[in-house]
């Protein structure tokens, strides 16, 4: 096959800065690859980590979770809750055997409309460059569909 | 654009060499002048320390070699006044450090700095050959090294009968220990 | 009590008195010294200015012996040894990896487990009992003068504030003298550029000396060897810069409190100054 | 089975150009539950609005996409059309085809399949969309302010005079706070009391405002238009109601020698004082840790003399509780000491002032009634040195930012001085002249052109005394960093604005934000600069960063009419998405275990603990409960809760679980 694999990447944003940071970006017409989902939360704080681990079941190949910077919380403290989760949650990740190379945790703000470009690129081809992740699911018992 | 001439990005400007030796970014001076007003030689001084240090802001090896080559960073003592006070927290006398030992390594040291080279490198002679200091015979080696010879011959009797000036060095047991050390640091830079 | 003693290599040639005078000091304070053995030079200002890394191993090489020796904390009452020694154990609790580096160098283990004090900080801890010892007052009105080394850089020493420092004041004023308020304190003598440039030093000097005859002390009183060699030595060339006859003592701390003490003036080194120790007024305890 | 309608918008060539809309509105079609998709130029506009209200009406549509812009452009837009037309504006949603994808990607099939995509997600998310309804909460009309200088005054009958009631509190025994202190003020020089004190009086005599002096915020609770705050009105000793402010009480006090704070320590006042002149109210006040009866029990002559016998030793502090519907925080700052510049003599030289001392030396009302005399022995200083950014733009000492307001003033003191001492020299030592500002800089100007300020741009390393001179040292960097040393008889520092100290706890008590100098924190640097993350909570003058007087004033006024424009409402509507805990029937009630982890994450302390009661009012159950008025809907709750109990309305788990299945 001479097509390269294409990842699938699902990114969970918050509202207020990572966003409007990605508007941004296509105000500023910055170009980027097409392989990433956005769905939109209110703040990281409202990000469950078991939906990390549905978007792998649905067969994500990496996930990007992304908020305001430290003390730029629209709601004063939710991207600290959501770091600090992250933290506990990638440790579990890593001794369930789930390859946390695969989940990018970052800040844009609204105002970095060209981060959020380069991010995407960067995870895109990152991603790629790992492969598919479907073996590995299902060596975790995760399975596909 | 990525700014090529940004003083700390070459590596090669003092600026940088600053950085690098002693963790200090000369853009922090914002060029008060508190550390040449309070400095208790700064009158002495071709160059001030605030001058000293906007020459480095500027990353130009003209500016640079100004610097290096001004008599005014051979004047500092090292006594800390400046650093004690500087509002932005710049520890100027390391930054004097690194540019005296640069100006060196170049050969365009001012020229008033040679006494003063020599009278440490006199000193640490003796340190290194009896582990202690041995005044007399950092006198002695000071006056071969800077051609004052008659330099405080004065002194020297009034120090003696005052039992000041011990005749024979102190020498202590790990004298070779003493001389392995200046070779790992001083001698490893030739 | 006891603790390490680190007299450094001023204290064994031109400033022996401020070794007697701390010896009979601690002897009489019920402080035992024990000597830092076979200790090296700390390199001063020397080394400093050429080799960094020189600067830090030879203090390095010192506070191992000391902690080979068994010792956990050293008194070095020279004010330009004690800076060496506490810049480099600052340095290297800083950077707890230089560890590794210097003990290679020196050949010994060097854990940092042996703290560095200086004479104020050390005599501080005896105030009431220098206080009850102080037979005859030291009844003088005096200039301290600690110059720069004690007290700068403020972070590294963590000792006294750094300007208008106290403690030797509050030290002086319990042996009977009255230390004046005055604002030379701190401002550097010169230190280094006595030999070399003795017209700076002069000048810097004439400064201090003027200011201290001005608001009327009858001495000077420093805990630095560099400070009175200075200050004591360069008095020819201070008094030829200031156009003044100045014939102010400078006495070490450790002298004034064994005169008041009552310790033989000649034990405290008294007579090896240059600048004679005399005064004009009668009063309290006489050198 | 849902109907729902997909309307993808071309927005001209903004979409179309990079995405085969036709084709996104054929494949939508496909998508389970969808009833009906076109595609069409300018959906945002009129015709697109109708055409989206007739399909709903037409196809009788009970969800709507619509793939075209950002949501955070149009959703408002949408929401309303679909209301408009009977579906509940929560059940209309954007899929974002231009900002997230035709303006980012290249024109490929892979960005039209990535468009098809955004609409299948978002389809799956109104699909599991619940109808909502705006949340209504009353508004209690009477609005707090927090400090009674010139921001808290100007808020409190901005405020009032809009016809809302007022409660005006204020720590110390009189409003007027630092403005009254002030000689003349820049750039007018005119007469700080005379602007300031006719608004003292109006705000005390306004029907509208009711004054609380010598009080303190204690306690806050509840949520904006309905808080419950605490305020600790402490005992002044003094019965203000059979006070007449005859003064004679204050007269015959015998201790007189206690620093008066109002003068700056330069001068002294009784233990029964007012703090000064026009004072307000004009009522004394007993300060006991400084009253001899206080300390132990005899003298007692004021009580004696006062002919109304309005003297109260037994008086205690009380604690009032009222219901408030808006908070205006204006509490203020301080000036760092000159005790902090250990350079400067660690505030020993008694001729080294502070601004504020200069002021009262400048004020006709001050300890030397106008006349500049130095503090140590009242000699007239022929020569003055100023020193700019003392403590400021210091990190050093712990303040590295721009005070703001020192260079105005200092320029204002140097012309004082000139106006009073002719002969008189002024130095000012800086680092910048800041002075942006209408008619700032030509005062400036004027002072160093026609006032012969000497403006030397350096920083001073030190100051000591020699002769009866201060020494100060200082260097030229206009010159090379040339020492100049100044003999002066005496120096002003203009001193760091700093943060009061209270203040870090009343943040806390308000639950409001603070930045690290202690600072109250605006919800937006930009766009809501008088406003708190916390609803409700606003901020005017120097508590919020160093501010002058003309932006005091302006604050003072913003947030007032932040006020009134909430109190215009008799009810406030707020976008319902906000978290709920579940309810179910008995014997669960709720799947909530009371572990209130989401309690502490809550950044807004809007979850409560909830006892569930049977009918002899036993608790069965301890379980948390949202407050809806607090809730700000971030959802961190959700994240935490173990049990799924609490979910966040608009964007539910099971939201955000289906959009993920059709990945």
């Amino acid at each position: 096959m001479s097509e390269q694999f294409e990842p699938k990447i699902t990114a969970f944003v918050c509202n207020w800065c990572t966003y409007a940071g990605a508007d941004l970006t296509g105000t500023s017409r910055i170009k980027y690859q097409p392989n990433v989902r956005v769905l939109r939360v209110p703040c990281t704080g409202r990000i469950d980590f078991m939906l990390i681990m549905k978007a792998f079941e649905r067969g994500a190949d990496g996930v990007m979770i992304s908020g305001c910077h430290p003390n730029d919380c629209h709601y004063t403290s939710g991207n600290y809750h959501a770091r600090r989760r992250w933290m506990v949650f990638r440790d579990l990740m890593d001794f369930m055997g789930i390859d946390t190379e695969r989940v990018t945790f970052s800040w844009v703000s609204a105002a970095e409309g060209a981060k959020w470009g380069a991010l995407v690129n960067e995870v895109t081809d990152k991603i790629r460059a790992l492969g598919p992740y479907a073996e590995q699911k299902q060596l975790v018992g995760l399975g596909v569909e | 654009m990525s700014s090529a001439n940004h003083h700390e990005s070459r590596p090669d400007t003092l600026a940088a060499r600053v950085k690098a030796a002693t963790g200090i970014s000369l853009a922090q001076c914002y060029q008060c002048g508190k550390c040449a007003a309070g400095c208790p030689v700064s009158e002495e001084m071709d160059l001030t320390p605030c001058q000293v240090l906007r020459l480095l802001q500027y990353g130009q090896d003209k500016y640079d070699e100004k610097a290096m080559r001004s008599a005014g960073i051979w004047l500092c003592l090292s006594c800390e006044t400046c650093s004690t006070r500087c509002p932005q927290e710049v520890e100027i006398p390391k930054i004097m450090d690194v540019v005296r030992a640069e100006a060196l390594k170049r050969g365009i040291a001012h020229p008033k700095s040679k006494d003063i080279l020599a009278f440490h490198r006199a000193f640490l002679d003796s340190v290194e050959q009896t582990g202690r200091l041995y005044e007399i015979g950092l006198v002695a080696n000071y006056k071969l090294r800077s051609g004052h010879f008659m330099k405080d011959v004065m002194l020297a009797p009034k120090m003696y009968v005052r039992g000041k000036l011990g005749l024979l060095p102190h020498m202590i047991k790990g004298t070779a220990a003493v001389k392995r050390i200046f070779k790992r640091t001083l001698g490893s830079k030739g | 009590m006891r603790i390490g003693y680190y007299p450094g290599c001023s204290l064994l040639g031109s400033s022996r008195e401020f070794d007697e005078s701390v010896r009979a000091v601690c002897e009489t304070i019920g402080l035992e010294l024990v000597e830092v053995p076979d200790w090296n030079c700390c390199g001063a200002s020397s080394a400093h200015v050429l080799d960094h890394e020189l600067s830090v191993a030879l203090p390095a090489k010192i506070l191992a012996q000391a902690e080979a020796a068994g010792l956990t904390e050293v008194l070095a009452p020279c004010a330009a040894c004690y800076s060496r020694l506490i810049g480099a154990y600052s340095e290297l609790e800083k950077n707890p990896d230089h560890r590794a580096k210097v003990s290679e160098i020196i050949e010994m283990p060097y854990t940092g487990a042996v703290k560095v004090v200086n004479v104020l900080e050390v005599l501080e801890r005896f105030a009431d009992v220098i206080q009850a010892k102080a037979v005859q007052p030291f009844a003088r009105k005096v200039a301290c003068y600690y110059g720069c080394l004690l007290v700068r850089p403020p972070k590294v020493v963590n000792f006294d504030r750094p300007e208008d420092p106290q403690v030797m004041d509050q030290l002086a004023a319990k042996v009977g003298a009255t230390p004046i308020d005055w604002p030379f304190k701190t401002e550097c003598c010169g230190a280094a550029f006595s030999v070399t440039r003795t017209d700076l030093v002069a000048k810097l000097c004439g400064k201090i000396v003027d200011s201290a005859v001005k608001l009327q002390a009858e001495a000077l009183v420093v805990a630095c060897p560099m400070c009175h060699s200075n200050l004591d030595m360069r008095r020819p060339e201070t008094n030829a810069a200031l156009g003044k006859d100045l014939q102010i003592p400078v006495l070490f701390l450790t002298q004034v409190i064994g005169l008041a003490m009552g310790i033989e003036p000649k034990k405290l080194g008294i007579q090896r100054h240059m600048v004679p120790v005399a005064f004009n007024a009668p009063t309290g305890a006489q050198a | 089975m849902s109907r729902i309608g997909v309307f993808t918008c071309h927005c001209g060539e903004n979409i179309a150009g990079t995405v085969d809309c036709p084709k996104v509105a054929e494949l939508s079609r496909q998508i389970p539950g969808v009833v009906h998709s076109v595609d069409y130029k300018y959906m945002c506009s009129d015709p697109g609005q109708t055409l989206i209200k007739e399909a709903i009406k037409e196809h009788k549509l009970d969800g709507v996409v619509v793939a075209a812009c950002s949501p955070r452009m149009h959703e408002p837009t949408f929401r309303k059309a679909a209301a408009e037309a009977g579906v509940n504006p929560y059940l209309c949603e954007m899929a974002n085809l231009r900002e997230h994808c035709s303006w980012v990607h290249e024109k490929n099939e892979a960005t039209t399949q990535k468009a098809a995509d955004l609409v299948r997600v978002m389809v799956e998310k109104v699909k599991h969309d619940t109808p909502l309804t705006p949340i209504k909460v009353p508004v209690t009309k009477t609005a707090l302010v927090v400090g009674g200088g010139i921001a808290g005054i100007q808020t409190a009958l901005d405020i009032a005079n809009a016809g809302h009631q007022v409660v005006l509190v204020e720590k110390s025994p009189s409003i007027g706070g630092h403005m009254s202190q002030l000689s003349e003020t820049f750039p007018t020089l005119d007469c700080s009391q005379c602007i300031l004190t006719p608004r003292m009086v109006e705000a005390a005599q306004h029907p509208n405002i009711k004054l609380m002096t010598y009080s303190e915020v204690e306690k806050v609770d509840g949520f904006i238009g309905n808080f419950k705050v605490t305020v600790r009105k402490k005992a002044k000793k003094v019965d203000e109601k059979a006070c007449t402010g005859c003064g004679l009480c204050v007269t015959k006090c015998p201790n007189k020698k206690i620093p008066d704070e109002f003068n700056e320590g330069l001068a002294f006042r009784p233990a029964i004082y007012v703090p000064f002149p026009q004072a307000v109210p004009n009522k004394p006040t007993i300060d006991t840790a400084n009253c001899t009866y206080f300390k132990n029990g005899k003298c007692g002559v004021c009580s004696k003399v006062c002919p109304t016998g309005a003297i109260r030793y037994e008086q205690e502090d009380e604690l009032i509780t009222m219901d408030i519907g808006a908070i205006v925080m204006a509490t203020g700052f301080k000036l760092m000491k000159t005790d902090k510049f250990p350079e400067y003599g660690y505030g020993k030289y008694k001729d080294v002032i502070d601004g504020m001392q200069f002021e009262r030396l400048a004020s006709a009302s001050g300890p030397t009634a106008g006349v500049i005399k130095r503090p140590s022995d009242g000699k007239e200083p022929e020569t003055v040195v100023f020193i700019a950014c003392s403590g400021s733009r210091d990190r050093a000492k712990g303040v590295p930012y721009c005070s703001k307001i020192c260079c105005m003033y200092t320029a204002k003191h140097t012309m004082l001085y000139k106006h009073k001492v002719h002969h008189g020299q002024a130095y000012v030592f800086y680092m910048d002249i800041r002075s942006a500002g209408k008619d700032y800089d030509e005062f400036v100007r004027r002072a160093i052109e026609e006032d012969e300020a000497k403006y030397i741009r350096g920083r001073v390393s030190r100051i000591y005394e020699e002769d009866g001179k201060l020494i100060v040292k200082g260097a030229d960097t206009l010159m090379n960093g040339e020492p100049v040393e100044i003999k002066a008889d005496m120096v002003v520092l203009a001193t760091a604005v700093q943060s009061q100290d209270c203040s870090e706890d009343l943040a806390q008590t308000l639950h409001i934000s603070y930045d690290k100098y202690g600072f109250f924190a605006e919800a937006h640097p930009k766009l809501r600069p008088v406003e708190t993350n916390t609803a409700g909570i606003f901020l005017a003058g120097a508590c919020q960063a160093p501010r002058d007087i003309p932006e005091t004033v302006a604050q003072g006024s913003a947030a007032g009419a932040k006020v009134a424009a909430l109190f215009s409402q008799d009810e406030l509507t707020r976008e319902p998405i906000v978290a709920v805990v579940n309810r179910q029937a008995p014997p669960l009630f709720s799947t909530c275990t009371g572990c209130f982890l989401c309690q502490t994450a809550c950044p807004y302390q809007a979850i409560e603990q909830e006892e569930i009661k049977d009918r002899s009012g036993r608790v069965i159950k301890t379980v948390a409960k949202v407050n809806p008025g607090l809730c700000q809907g971030c959802g961190t709750c959700v994240a935490f809760c173990r049990t799924k109990a609490i979910d966040l309305a608009g964007f539910s788990n099971e939201q955000l679980f289906a959009e993920l299945m059709t990945l």
